[in-house]
């Protein structure tokens, strides 16, 4: 029974990671705490239904075509309004320019697709797979590769192409990156356009797993919160390590404290580790801990 | 959809000033009956909001374009049903009820979730207005002693006695009853006032898990089950979280011979979602468009669902059809008073017993619908449609139980 | 000790504080329930706004979470209140408010020690958290009853209308703030936090003991949340976690200050005024967009006027007394 | 240690991740005097001023202060044994007046609160700000703030004032002006110690000069035996090698 709880765990942390590492990102990077990071995973979770709805398009099949769009949005949203209120106003003020951006677009998702929750179930949506006596559904397992493999190709992406050193440098030395002829607006744009993608990615995922809604939002924004500080800033390794650590709470709280209190001992852990180590078990990967 | 406070100001005009002074000058003028109220469209109850909110605005449009209005102590009357979006705050939900009293309004409709229904049923109770609503069943809003606020489901705590009475005539009969509510005020009023009963009846309900409001995971409440082996699951929470842990179930191969969901196979899309799986699952059924109730004003249950289903694009829930009810009550109890004095309209409200679209509306003297004739049936997916299978009196068709096994539905 | 630094400036404003309450308690004579109901959620707004001023804008530790302190400042009240089922009402309330405010002074010190190290973007986070906790446990805590709900006693006297009572009450409690607000920014200790708003390293240097101001001004601004969190309870009559712990407490507050301008006293209660006035009255009537208008609005305050009205304001004084000086010259 | 000692360091270092930015300076500043801190960019000059307000912890040694050991002791407390100090980047706050800004000096200072406002004018007074009191801070010149940040921190009634390059990015006419006013912050009673690289200013103003170089004192003196240090042209100018 433990073991299934924490094989449970697992799989939710992998959710978990997933839709946190885009808000690790730009956080990271830019230094930017986007409220909307919930929105725009729900906006991936939308894409993957109405693909799958009118077009019959299976969720993982279009997991690339979602990010490409997501990423395009994250960009333009970068460019056109975050760059112009992290410039006038401060980091602080961005907080409630993207948290007005959250109420639009859930506003908008309300009005395009009704408050009714909505899922997507393809014909494997019910199966699962068994090792022992540990038995898992196979979406959720899907979800947990889908969540692996993305987060290991963007550790690979900033580690080893030459975007992803530049969007390092520019984290660690914005003001040296603009002398050598890096172009800091696009970088963060870039940036920005990878977290957006990154969250659609997890919107696909968990419209796989679980039916959603769009008050759901402000789920997801928190649970990022909480992975990035468990975890650590800006790099793809905080936001697993945060999202699985995560999922493990919860399942273990549900099945030995109480189904009621996951969300309490989340953020009980959320307060305790920011007063022990505010940036997180891995630190931040871009600017120092402090 | 929307509200220009021009018009609003102008129709409650004709409607308050009206009738006080001359009426002769206006004779030709058609007069409305402004009935006020708030509905949740946005936020996590605006699902219901939505459905309620068709409700009365479906019953609106039937009386003025179908009935031409309705005709009170000799006089023509529209009704205007003027709704605003309390975005689940209550002090919103305050401030603008108490500008609907402001202006005028006499009669109220009431909003969805208790903590909303409770604050400004207060007002409206002070002021000595009735409110019929349909989306505040906490016990909490029937021991206050109000004597104007009316409901069409009973209190929560009393919303599952055939279910439970259906529980007890199981054959075989159920060896252990497993409990998991929504920690919320409705799913947990509900779910504690069937266990009360339950026990008094003597199942053997052995377990209850409280779950979040908002589930992500329900592989806890899996595990447990796993371990547990219940024969009944009955779980009192909202559709979203009950698919969630049907489809959790499912995927994880753990079998429950009755698995009831309170919230959710009612639903079409939840069925759609589900697929064959969704066959054999129990729920509280409400209503049912092909129950046999007749309606003075619609013709039936069903003539409603049809009229509704050529005007509405929206799917029909049972929070839809007790909506109108509502509005259905209002126009019974005004024609009962033959005056649209609130005062009047409330006795007869208090006294109404009158069948509907809905149901029998019957209320209690604390102002909740009647556990028998407004109370909700066990209803069970049979071959992928809603039926009601308790009690045999409303039956549209037998139960099936136990279930068949996930596997089973698996193969076809 | 001297009270007040500043000693006539400080005056100045608490006069005109008294005169300006003293005017808005005469309005009921003057307006519909409806605009006395408009009138409590601006007064009630000002106030929340004004406490969270006392750290937020004084010291620019934006707390992301002061709904824990509303929260827990009404169940608090509501929970000691059953627990006195003989008394009077009078009597129950002023032991539950005291209580409360008592009881979150007690949390605010507990938390305040390892939170208030954090600075900026981690404050804000570990609020955003602490508030979460807070309605997490009252929820799921059966004792605590905030799944379930819970009912406040009825303080109302019988021959006063409850919205203009209830008015009467958030005004007083929020002109208390206000003038508290006035008294911490005059004194030594709201020099103190300005200097560590605008330089907490620097403010060290100059000798302010920074750690026991920034207790000092988290604990006061919890204790006057708490209050009127307890009042606004009362007139709900009826609370669940879901009508005190509001992600709109949390940041509501923020956007009044911002919108009127960060760090002042008068600058949340103009902000608290123009938004209760766009959200309430003209939004009132929108059924399914208010919430995209209103997100659409923070937008283009953050992005239009960064500074907020006072800052529109205070770039014109500035250019005035620019202007006088050079044609004084 | 005599009485005329005010600051008195002994072997002190600093390292930063394996850094030496400051490595066992040893010297004693007489009450009184005015003594400046020179040595090229990265000597250890801002680092030691970090130091002596408790901004930094030394990795060892001891600073005495007026007889006491204020290593490691914390900001604060620094500050109020009688250490102020004017920053480099001046650090108003820009939305107070300029009363306000000294008057937040004159209230965490060593002033009795009930002479603030005496200490407050006073220090405007000193710094040459009076005209300027009702001036928002954010509308002074480079010059005036400069002056600002010392009349903040004289109003603390310190008995030493560490200034960080006071002079620089002033024009003659303003050098002139800080120079006087420091004489005076000096005549009022405080020690004066100040980080600064106009030489000019330097050579003019101070009775005692210390000479670092890579976090290592190499010369102190006279202004004038200063200039003609060999070891003090050659870390200016760079050694041939």
């Amino acid at each position: 029974m433990t073991m299934q709880t924490l094989v449970d765990g697992l799989v939710l942390g992998g959710l978990f990671s997933l839709s946190a590492v885009g808000f690790s990102l730009l956080f990271g990077v830019l230094g930017v705490v986007n409220l909307s990071h919930g929105a725009f995973v729900l906006i991936g979770g939308y894409a993957a239904y109405t693909l799958h709805e009118k077009l019959g398009l299976d969720p993982l099949l279009a997991l690339p075509v979602i990010m490409l769009g997501m990423f395009c949005l994250g960009y333009a949203f970068q460019r056109s309004v975050i760059q112009w209120a992290t410039k006038r106003a401060s980091l602080l003020a961005s907080m409630l320019l993207t948290y007005g951006f959250a109420l639009m677009i859930r506003n908008a998702l309300v009005l395009i697709y009704s408050p009714d929750f909505k899922s997507v179930t393809p014909a494997y949506a019910f199966d699962s797979l068994s090792f022992g006596e540990v038995t898992v559904g196979l979406t959720r397992v899907a979800a947990l590769l889908v969540s692996i493999v993305l987060l290991a190709a963007l550790a690979a992406t900033l580690r080893y192409s030459s975007i992803g050193r530049t969007i390092r440098a520019t984290a660690q030395q914005e003001q040296a990156a603009a002398l050598c002829g890096v172009n800091i607006r696009h970088v963060f744009a870039l940036t920005s356009g990878l977290s957006a993608a990154f969250a659609g990615a997890a919107g696909v995922a968990i419209g796989l797993v679980m039916p959603f809604s769009p008050p759901d939002e402000t789920l997801w924004t928190v649970n990022a919160f909480v992975v990035v500080t468990l975890g650590g800033i800006g790099s793809p390794a905080g936001a697993l390590v945060g999202g699985l650590i995560l999922g493990v709470v919860n399942t273990m709280t549900a099945q030995l404290i109480g189904a009621a209190f996951p969300n309490a001992m989340m953020f009980l852990l959320l307060v305790l580790m920011l007063v022990v180590r505010p940036a997180g078990l891995l630190g931040n990967s871009f600017k120092g801990s402090r | 959809m929307k509200l220009d406070r021009r018009t609003v100001l102008k129709s409650m005009g004709a409607a308050v000033a009206l009738p006080a002074i001359g009426r002769g000058a206006q004779a030709q003028a058609t007069e409305t009956i402004v009935i006020g109220g708030s509905v949740p469209l946005s936020g996590r109850a605006a699902e219901t909001g939505l459905n309620v909110n068709n409700g009365y605005l479906a019953a609106q449009k039937f009386f003025n374009e179908q009935l031409n209005g309705v005709e009170i102590d000799g006089k023509r009357y529209k009704i205007d049903v003027r709704l605003f979006d309390d975005a689940s705050d209550p002090a919103r939900a305050s401030t603008l009820i108490q500008r609907h009293l402001d202006d005028g309004v006499q009669f109220f409709l009431g909003s969805f979730g208790s903590n909303i229904v409770l604050p400004t049923a207060a007002i409206v109770e002070r002021a000595g207005k009735p409110m019929m609503q349909t989306g505040g069943a906490s016990d909490q809003i029937y021991t206050q002693g109000y004597k104007n606020i009316f409901c069409m489901f009973p209190r929560a705590s009393r919303q599952l006695y055939n279910t439970i009475e259906y529980f007890k005539v199981l054959q075989p009969a159920p060896k252990s009853i497993m409990f998991a509510m929504a920690n919320d005020a409705f799913s947990k009023t509900l779910a504690e006032g069937a266990i009360a009963f339950g026990k008094e009846k003597g199942l053997p309900i052995n377990d209850i898990v409280t779950l979040p409001e908002n589930i992500t995971d329900a592989s806890s409440l899996v595990n447990q089950i796993r371990s547990k082996k219940p024969d009944v699951l009955l779980a009192t929470t909202h559709d979203q979280n009950s698919l969630l842990i049907a489809r959790q179930l499912i995927s994880s191969n753990v079998d429950v011979p009755l698995l009831y969901l309170s919230l959710g196979p009612q639903l079409k899309s939840f069925r759609d979602a589900l697929g064959g799986y969704s066959e054999g699952l129990y729920f509280q059924q409400f209503w049912d468009e092909r129950s046999p109730y007749k309606d003075a004003f619609f013709g039936s249950a069903q003539k409603f669902a049809d009229y509704y289903r050529q005007h509405f694009k929206r799917d029909i829930a049972y929070h839809t059809a007790s909506g109108a009810a509502c509005i259905v009550a209002y126009v019974h109890a005004m024609k009962a008073a033959n005056s649209l004095d609130p005062a009047k309209v409330r006795d007869k409200l208090a006294t109404l017993d009158v069948e509907s679209l809905y149901g029998r509306i019957k209320f209690t003297p604390e102002g909740d619908g009647d556990p028998v004739h407004l109370g909700s049936t066990v209803g069970q997916v049979l071959k992928g449609t809603a039926e009601v299978v308790f009690p045999e009196a409303s039956r549209t068709a037998a139960p099936v139980f136990p279930a068949p096994k996930w596997a089973e539905k698996r193969r076809g | 000790m001297k009270l007040f630094v500043s000693g006539r400036s400080a005056w100045v404003s608490i006069a005109i504080t008294l005169a300006g309450a003293l005017l808005f308690a005469l309005l009921p004579a003057f307006l519909s329930p409806y605009g006395v109901r408009v009138g409590q959620l601006f007064v009630l707004a000002a106030g929340l706004a004004v406490a969270w001023t006392v750290l937020g804008g004084f010291s620019g530790y934006w707390s992301f979470g002061n709904a824990a302190f509303v929260g827990t400042g009404a169940f608090v009240a509501a929970l000691i209140e059953l627990a006195l089922p003989g008394w009077s009402p009078a009597g129950a309330f002023t032991v539950a408010l005291l209580a409360a405010m008592l009881l979150n002074g007690l949390l605010a010190l507990v938390i305040a020690w390892p939170i208030l190290r954090l600075r900026g973007i981690y404050f804000a986070i570990a609020m955003l958290g602490v508030s979460q906790v807070c309605y997490e446990l009252v929820s799921n805590i059966d004792a605590l009853r905030g799944a379930l709900g819970v009912n406040l006693i009825d303080i109302v006297p019988k021959d006063v209308r409850p919205e203009r009572f209830y008015y009467w009450a958030l005004l007083l409690a929020a002109t208390a703030i206000i003038l508290i607000a006035i008294c911490v920014r005059h004194s030594k200790l709201g020099y103190g936090l300005l200097a560590i708003r605008e330089d907490e390293d620097t403010a060290r240097m100059l000798g302010v003991p920074t750690a026991p101001y920034k207790i000092s001004a988290f604990v006061i601004s919890a204790m006057l949340t708490a209050m009127m969190g307890v009042i606004y309870a009362h007139n709900l009559g009826y609370i669940t976690a879901n009508s005190v712990f509001r992600n709109e407490f949390n940041l509501n507050v923020i956007v009044y200050s911002l919108l009127g301008g960060m760090g002042t006293i008068i600058g949340p209660i103009v902000g608290a005024g123009v938004m209760t006035y766009v959200t309430q009255v003209l939004l009132g009537d929108l059924l399914d967009i208010h919430m995209f208008i209103t997100g659409l609005l923070l937008a283009i305050l953050v992005l239009a006027a960064p500074n907020g009205l006072y800052g529109i304001y205070d770039t014109y004084r500035l250019r005035l007394k620019r202007q006088k000086r050079e044609a004084g010259r | 240690m005599s009485a005329d000692v005010i600051l008195a360091v002994r072997g002190v270092s600093k390292s930063f991740r394996g850094l030496k930015a400051v490595r066992d300076v040893s010297f004693e500043v007489p009450r009184g005097a005015i003594c400046s801190l020179i040595g090229p960019n990265g000597a250890g000059k801002s680092t030691f001023f970090n130091l002596v307000t408790g901004y930094f912890r030394p990795d060892s040694g001891t600073i005495l202060f007026e007889g006491r050991d204020i290593a490691g002791a914390s900001p604060v407390d620094v500050a109020h044994l009688g250490v102020a100090r004017a920053f480099q980047i001046a650090k108003p706050f820009p939305g107070m007046s300029v009363t306000e800004n000294v008057r937040i000096g004159a209230l965490f200072g060593r002033a009795g609160p009930r002479d603030v406002e005496a200490v407050t004018q006073s220090a405007m007074q000193l710094a040459g700000l009076a005209e300027l009191h009702d001036r928002e801070a954010r509308e002074l010149t480079v010059g005036q703030l400069r002056r600002l940040e010392v009349a903040r921190a004289l109003a603390a009634r310190p008995s030493l004032l560490l200034a960080d390059e006071p002079c620089a990015g002033l024009n003659p006419t303003e050098t002139a002006e800080m120079v006087a006013i420091l004489r005076r912050a000096r005549d009022a009673g405080a020690t004066v110690v100040l980080v600064e690289h106009d030489m000019p200013a330097v050579m003019e103003i101070s009775d005692t000069v210390l000479v670092l170089e890579a976090g290592a004192l190499i010369a102190q003196g006279a202004p004038q035996a200063i200039a003609r240090d060999p070891r003090v042209i050659a870390a200016y100018l760079g050694t041939e090698e």
